[in-house]
């Protein structure tokens, strides 16, 4: 790297529950008001406390916000994973340590610059208990950050402020422990180092937002008044903040009475259940979970699919199979989430790249799966879900209104209008529905078991196939009706880049790298399933494709393969799934590796 | 095919009922099970309930798993709208349906393999959220639909009609209802008729989660000499330990039963309840004696029937949620989106 | 057709519950010991009592088993589908039926034969009780049958004598019955008609057997001892049939004791938990289900799949989504069955084409299962599982001894044997296991949950990819373990026909005819997946192909597609997916509609 | 990071039992849970118990779900194989594992989410097999792992730490295995080891399916003023009904207790639960009288524990089965495969 003036990246390692979170986000907050681009990977064991946390924060002038694996500065103070800490610093780098303490000679770098502060010292004389001392040696090394990387003193004291606005004792002992670090920091070293920060304008229409507090809010905004859920990581915090919205907008002040139920059930199965429960009953319904919710819930999923009722889900997905790593994240549902259940099914799919998209895609979701009363999917990850992400303010259209499909009132009823469930009246594949409690003449059986056009049971061949062609036809026509691939051409480009939802960040930049390379790709990024024709002529407009997504077996390839006929031949897979979001690197690296291995 | 055995009560069976339908209006489908399937009795006890309570067939929802059992919502009711479910997942269903609109009447009918096998996880934590919801569970002691299996209600030392003895501990949902704090428990026989009516009534307007286990042998797998589910064994062990009848709100209540052997509760409509206590011993509101009862009676090979436990006053699911009165499901637009304004100010929050 | 001798299909339509079943069976035994290839297919409801029933008789000559949809002869016992079965009837055939009561006028087709006999009426007279008329109403018409069709009396006396050999009123009656029916066709009617019975000795080394009697044999051959299952049609019988040759084989005598354990569990994530804790401890353990049991076992398989334990399934498909109809067949889990679970997962799956297959396929099942550690997936259907097929007869190879794959023994860890449970030591990709209670050293921590190659939990990056790409390296090599394809080259073939399981039968023979039409085509069904050389060499070597299978979404093709790159341009679909099985007549049509469309 | 707590009974902590392993023999990796959480504390019971009981570590098999809890078998006996398998399914792995080898000494760890919700239908279908496997259901009223949302057995009107009261009916899992007919029904406290290590013996000599529900405070998420599974409300709550000892079946039996106080069951293997009747009216034995005197205290809002209802001689799911004596997975292949000649013969049948 050239200049490291708001371009590096630098690494903090704590353990588990001992409040390094607040400095952290204390940190991240005061680069972004200091009109920075950043971004924090917060990369978490599945415990409790006590074990190994790193929390990654990338400064980025030009804006890039993918995780890079490359560290100008580790924070080490964890004594548990000090040596892999170490060895994590790049060649010529620096190393921020706890001196309490003396140093292992074994762990020293002759290339990394050791910056040594006594932060259990400094702690032990300047706090009380030995709780309050491990919380503000954390938050101690980010004042030592703050003169070492040339923080703005200012914001920090204004955020500190308004965080502990209630609470003074706190506002103090946070005030000070900063103190303790920067002072120690400024008299003992030469501050701030060559990886430094300068002020910008980069962020004010900005926000620092996580995917699943905006998927939530994306879902008060679409009206859903029914959410079913159980508990899992890294879906929880979705709920979390659904209720926290509801409870905000949703409450009646007069009545005390909420316009919203929350139902958290008794596990997967019965949240699926409610939310095709409510959604038959006329509610926008969803639930939120994780890829093993998906494994359960696929009996269902198929019942929703076939009897033609509308459901939400967000799948947030995390590191597979089975319990997998809870903590880490990867794109590994995408086959599941495109044919679960057995028998002859398929699902809309939407695929949101940052909380931006994902609170955008949540209102698309709703309406999708009320115009074709099917399931409809919306899979984000643990990184979009729960790391802060730097997006452009979100903005919402006062004109909008709920799509709820074809649904017949009272009123067409009453009037006379005939109803048979499951015809094909209008040619589209879609048929009328009712709802039950509104009208005499709504009534019908909704059945998993075979039935006829008409609504009605039947174990004959072709009244059981007219049903399934229709369905068939229906969910072709949700091509035209997802959201359409975003595709970035370049001047001179053969080969192109196709990839989906989070590993969007990394893609750009690798793209831009690769273009300095001397080796142009034109980009597109899918953002529903089925995919529209603007994928197939991207495709069929290219010999050579290169196919970025995080799992192991290539599933964003099998889908283009299945769904578009995408020639295997000219698809490239550059695969990332060992649990930490994309980088840029990788993607280069991949492209850089098809091509020798084509040379070769 | 067994066409519906029609009600056998005494009045012309093509009398109106307040909102002027009789009750050929409240039946549905012609049944597909088997001739004397208890199922089609319970069928018709419903049937006439809901003519007996005048109630608008449309506002019903019928809400089923899948066995015999769970086909039967298919045939009453037709102007109302069934969801024929999944195995044992009905009671998910219903909750969603009630949560959704809560000026929906839910009925639920399943059976004993749906609900005490693959679906005993969700009829728990039904009664437990104690929805707002009349479970009907036709318990034959077989699974039905897949030719006779034991199910998990089928006591221990009752003969399979293949011969082999069932080993496994039998599942009561009567006392696994009064475990789990449900809050209307009662079992019937699907050839008592008289009983059957009233306490179908009953559950319908109890608020909350009334729980209805009826005895309704499976002709077909599980009538036969040995089984402890047939007519023959069911007639005879029996035992009705609370004799009850329904009074409609709108009726006055007179009293002329002896005293002290009558009581009555009040259900939130209005309704009344009357019980007349066939036991002396017997309190129908006392959930721990409720429950000493029912097993006393068990261990003496008694089946013990009637409304055994009710709780009129504790809160539905849906007043547990706080949620307003009206369905949320319909609420207008405007009330669930906060919009641009606000939308701002909330972003403050993430600088 | 030409000679109509030992060539001819008839149908037979009665109501649920009548007792039919037997007069059917009987008439199949008949023309089976005249030594005649012959096949039934019984088209049942989903209902126990009372809804309509068809059973399909097709008499061979040439040893055709498939389905056919052409009628010579219809017997019409059930009144609520008299109408429907008078138009099966093929033009020039003929319609036996009860003329007890006068035939409605507007049934009556001029191009069709009608033999009128008085069941009800001549057993009303010979029977007493209801119940009983109604039975021997339908032995009577196999009486009717024997003398119009000219089957072997000797043989019906024999046959009877054997089934009521304890029953001696039954088998009076029955006799009787017969003869009922078939004096009153001899007297009144020239006999047999020119679709008739000659004996051949075409069947002598051949059984009638359904494929779930079979399947079951093979488990208990197979050596498996504990089995956990939940009803659910057309699974159940297997069950059943294991139960009862347990019973009689597994059953010791002295002791009184089993050598077996079956378990009804309560649902089928308990069958398949049963399943796997019993692979887990050692046994030979397997389950039977359909399509919404593997949904609802999703979560369990991908935690078998990535915790390496063997387990056994057997998926005898239905019509699905959803409940679907569970008494219709169908091929529409092979894409489930192959990809089961979220996260990467892919699973061996075996194809069965018939009864024979499905009893040869269950020991290598277990082998496979063993030997991988990992979830292999039967794929039967109701056509296979529940109808009498005719093949040749069951063979047994002493010799065989299970492969139960790379376990430790106490020995062997006694002797000081390093273990690590998910180390690729041979460098084949498959770790040794060890199993429970047998040694101290054997002790490991199975989980669902991150792991490493030595058996740790882990959340490390590295750790983690080590055994994912180990497993996928492991599923690779077991494409040269699962059986090959059945391959046969016509002379001047240019295209191919492609198909799995149950729709061999049909394109045998539909190969046949379009060889005779001058379009030789060559033959693959494939018999497990991941897909062998053989699958992929015999598509490349194939300009196009044709891929026959029951369901909508050509699955098959799917498959072929993703796991050996097919070119999608060279797949052309035959699909059908109404619920009867496959019949030769569809593929014909088939690949005659796909020659047209390509020339239009 | 808490290490095991280790035992604070009063022995030399490196005494050898009678097969010459010292406790440190039957320890595990080393814990992850938070500092002073309840799990640990019954890790440290189960230690003991084995160790007490001479158990060869190998001969075990620990099986878990998923959950704080769950992760608890790899800190214990890592010489045994242990399974930590999907949320809520442990108890048929569980089963699966004792059909295949009977010979196996089965522990299962769980917890209330683990066991109450999700898993609730397997739990009390182990419990109606009667599986022999001592169960042991490690209850803070939360779920700790993600984080703090109340479980199925949280009591109404219990706070959460973000200060809601909880509104549903808890689950009494030991009422529920009382009505499902379990043959060994214990609770316990995972701050009362004395009391809580002889349960764990019987449970594990108990032929059969044991049940402990141990309540086991979450520090973290669940310890505050306002909780009902917190260590001070569970200190002032917790009523000792039964206080009982174990005497392995070699120690003969000293009758040292006052007369009529004692009462002694025998278990199968000859070993001894001796039951001091702390409280005069309570019978251990009689199902109903357990079930009405839990819910006694209950309704004085206390919490019984002890050994509360025990039933030695009832079939076990294995004897139900008729399974030969030895483990079926490693017999013989002769002995399973009838082999060509009976092949042939068999095939008659399909002609
Ligand atoms: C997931 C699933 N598993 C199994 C089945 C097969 N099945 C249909 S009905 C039934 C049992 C029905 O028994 P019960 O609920 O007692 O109803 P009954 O027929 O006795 O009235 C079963 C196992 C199914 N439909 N779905
Ligand atoms: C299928 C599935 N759903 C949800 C989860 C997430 N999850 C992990 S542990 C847990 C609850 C644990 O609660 P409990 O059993 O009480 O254990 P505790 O942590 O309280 O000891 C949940 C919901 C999961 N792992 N798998
Ligand atoms: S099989 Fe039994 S339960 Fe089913 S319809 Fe017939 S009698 Fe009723
Ligand atoms: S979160 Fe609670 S249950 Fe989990 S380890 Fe910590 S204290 Fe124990
Ligand atoms: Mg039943
Ligand atoms: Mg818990």
């Amino acid at each position: 790297m050239t200049s490291q003036v708001n371009d590096f990246a630098f690494k903090i390692a704590t353990a588990n529950g001992t409040g390094s979170a607040s400095a952290n986000s204390l940190i991240m907050q005061t680069i972004f008001r200091m009109g920075i681009p950043v971004t924090g990977k917060n990369l978490f064991p599945s415990n409790i406390q006590g074990l190994p946390t790193w929390y990654e924060i990338r400064v980025s002038k030009d804006g890039y916000t993918a995780r890079t694996p490359v560290f100008d500065l580790v924070v080490a103070m964890n004594a548990a994973t000090y040596e892999k800490d170490v060895h994590e610093v790049r060649s010529g780098g620096w190393l921020l340590y706890d001196s309490t303490w003396p140093l292992d000679e074994r762990l020293l770098r002759d290339d990394v610059t050791y910056i040594g502060v006594p932060f259990a010292e400094l702690c032990a004389g300047a706090f009380k208990g030995v709780r309050e001392r491990i919380l503000m040696k954390n938050i101690a090394y980010s004042g030592a950050l703050a003169a070492l990387l040339g923080m703005d003193t200012e914001v920090i004291r204004a955020l500190t402020k308004e965080k502990f606005s209630k609470k003074p004792a706190l506002l103090d002992s946070n005030d000070r422990a900063i103190d303790l670090g920067f002072k120690y920091v400024k008299d003992n070293f030469d501050c701030p180092l060559p990886i430094r920060l300068e002020r910008m304008d980069e962020t004010k229409d900005c926000i620092l937002i996580d995917g699943n507090t905006s998927s939530a809010l994306g879902c008060l905004y679409a009206g859903a008044t029914v959410a079913a859920w159980y508990p899992i990581t890294p879906s929880t915090s979705l709920m979390d903040a659904f209720k926290s919205f509801c409870q905000r907008y949703r409450h009646d002040a007069e009545t005390g009475k909420n316009r919203y139920v929350i139902l958290q059930a008794e596990d997967e199965l019965a949240a699926i259940g409610m939310v095709i429960g409510a959604s038959w009953a006329g509610a926008r319904s969803f639930t939120s979970t994780a890829g093993p919710g998906i494994s359960l819930m696929s009996e269902f999923i198929g019942l929703a699919y076939y009897a033609e009722v509308p459901a939400v889900l967000f799948d947030v997905q995390r590191t597979g199979p089975s319990t997998g790593m809870p903590t880490r994240t990867q794109q590994c549902d995408l086959m599941l989430c495109a044919y679960a259940s057995h028998g002859d099914t398929k699902h809309i799919c939407l695929y949101p790249s940052d909380p931006r998209e994902a609170f955008e895609f949540a209102p698309k979701a709703f309406d999708l799966a009320e115009r074709f009363q099917t399931p409809v999917m919306v899979l984000t990850d643990l990184d979009i879900g729960m790391n802060d992400w730097m997006i452009p303010k979100l903005s919402w259209d006062d004109g909008y209104r709920p799509d709820r499909g074809k649904v017949l009132t009272a009123e067409e009823l009453e009037a006379g209008r005939s109803f048979f469930r499951y015809m094909d009246v209008d040619g589209d594949g879609i048929p009328y529905r009712t709802l039950p409690g509104v009208h005499p003449r709504g009534a019908y059986f909704t059945r998993g078991s075979g039935h006829n056009a008409r609504g009605g049971y039947t174990e004959d061949a072709d009244e059981y196939q007219e049903v399934m062609d229709r369905i068939a036809r229906k969910t072709e026509s949700a091509r035209k009706a997802v959201p359409a691939p975003i595709v970035q051409r370049r001047p001179g480009a053969k080969a192109g880049l196709i990839t989906v939802g989070g590993c969007h960040a990394a893609c750009v930049e690798a793209g831009d790298m690769l273009a300095k390379e001397g080796i142009p790709l034109d980009y597109m990024r899918v953002r529903g399933f089925p995919f529209g024709d603007e994928v197939k002529e991207f495709i069929e407009s290219h010999e050579k494709l290169y196919v970025v997504e995080q799992n192991r077996d290539a599933q964003l390839r099998s889908l283009l393969m299945l769904d578009v006929a995408a020639p295997g031949t000219k698809l490239e897979s550059i695969l990332y799934y060992a649990g930490f979001p994309m980088s840029a690197h990788h993607v280069v690296a991949g492209v850089r590796g098809v091509k020798e291995k084509v040379l070769a | 095919m067994s066409y519906l055995a029609k009600p056998k009560v005494h009045h012309p069976s093509l009398k109106k009922n307040a909102i002027g339908l009789t009750r050929r209006d409240y039946e549905g489908a012609i049944s597909t099970l088997c001739a004397g399937c208890g199922h089609d009795s319970i069928t018709a006890a419903i049937i006439h309930a809901f003519w007996e309570l005048d109630i608008q067939p449309y506002k019903v929802a019928k809400l089923s798993g899948i066995g015999c059992s769970s086909k039967t919502p298919a045939y009453f009711l037709r102007e109302a709208h069934g969801f024929n479910s999944v195995h044992g997942r009905m009671p998910s269903i219903a909750t969603g349906a009630g949560a959704a609109n809560r000026d929906l009447i839910l009925i639920g009918v399943s059976g004993d393999g749906d609900s005490l096998s693959i679906g005993l996880g969700q009829l728990c934590h039904a009664i437990r959220r104690n929805v707002n919801l009349l479970y009907i569970l036709e318990n034959n002691g077989v699974y039905g639909l897949t030719k006779g299996q034991f199910s998990a209600s089928a006591d221990p030392g009752s003969i399979s009609k293949k011969g082999e003895a069932n080993t496994l501990q039998a599942i009561d949902s009567v006392l696994l209802a009064l475990s789990l704090g449900a809050t209307f428990v009662a079992r019937s026989f699907s050839g008592d008729k008289a009983q059957l009516v009233p306490l179908i009534e009953a559950g319908l307007t109890h608020k909350g989660f009334a729980f209805i286990d009826v005895i309704s042998p499976c002709v077909t797998f599980n009538d036969h000499e040995g089984s402890t589910k047939s007519y023959a064994y069911t007639r005879e062990h029996q035992i009705e330990v609370v004799q009850s009848d329904f009074i409609p709100e709108r009726e006055e209540i007179t009293a002329d039963y002896p005293a002290g052997s009558v009581r009555d509760v009040r259900m939130h409509d209005g309704s009344v309840m009357r019980l007349c206590k066939v036991e002396e011993d017997y309190d129908p509101t006392d959930r721990d004696r409720a429950y000493a009862h029912i097993r006393k009676h068990k261990d003496r090979g008694e089946v013990a029937t009637g409304l055994l436990y009710v709780s009129p006053d504790q809160a539905e699911m849906m007043e547990q949620c706080e949620a307003i009165d009206e369905p949320v499901y319909n609420q207008p637009f405007e009330r669930l989106c906060p919009g641009t304004e606000e939308l701002e100010k909330l972003q403050r929050r993430f600088r």
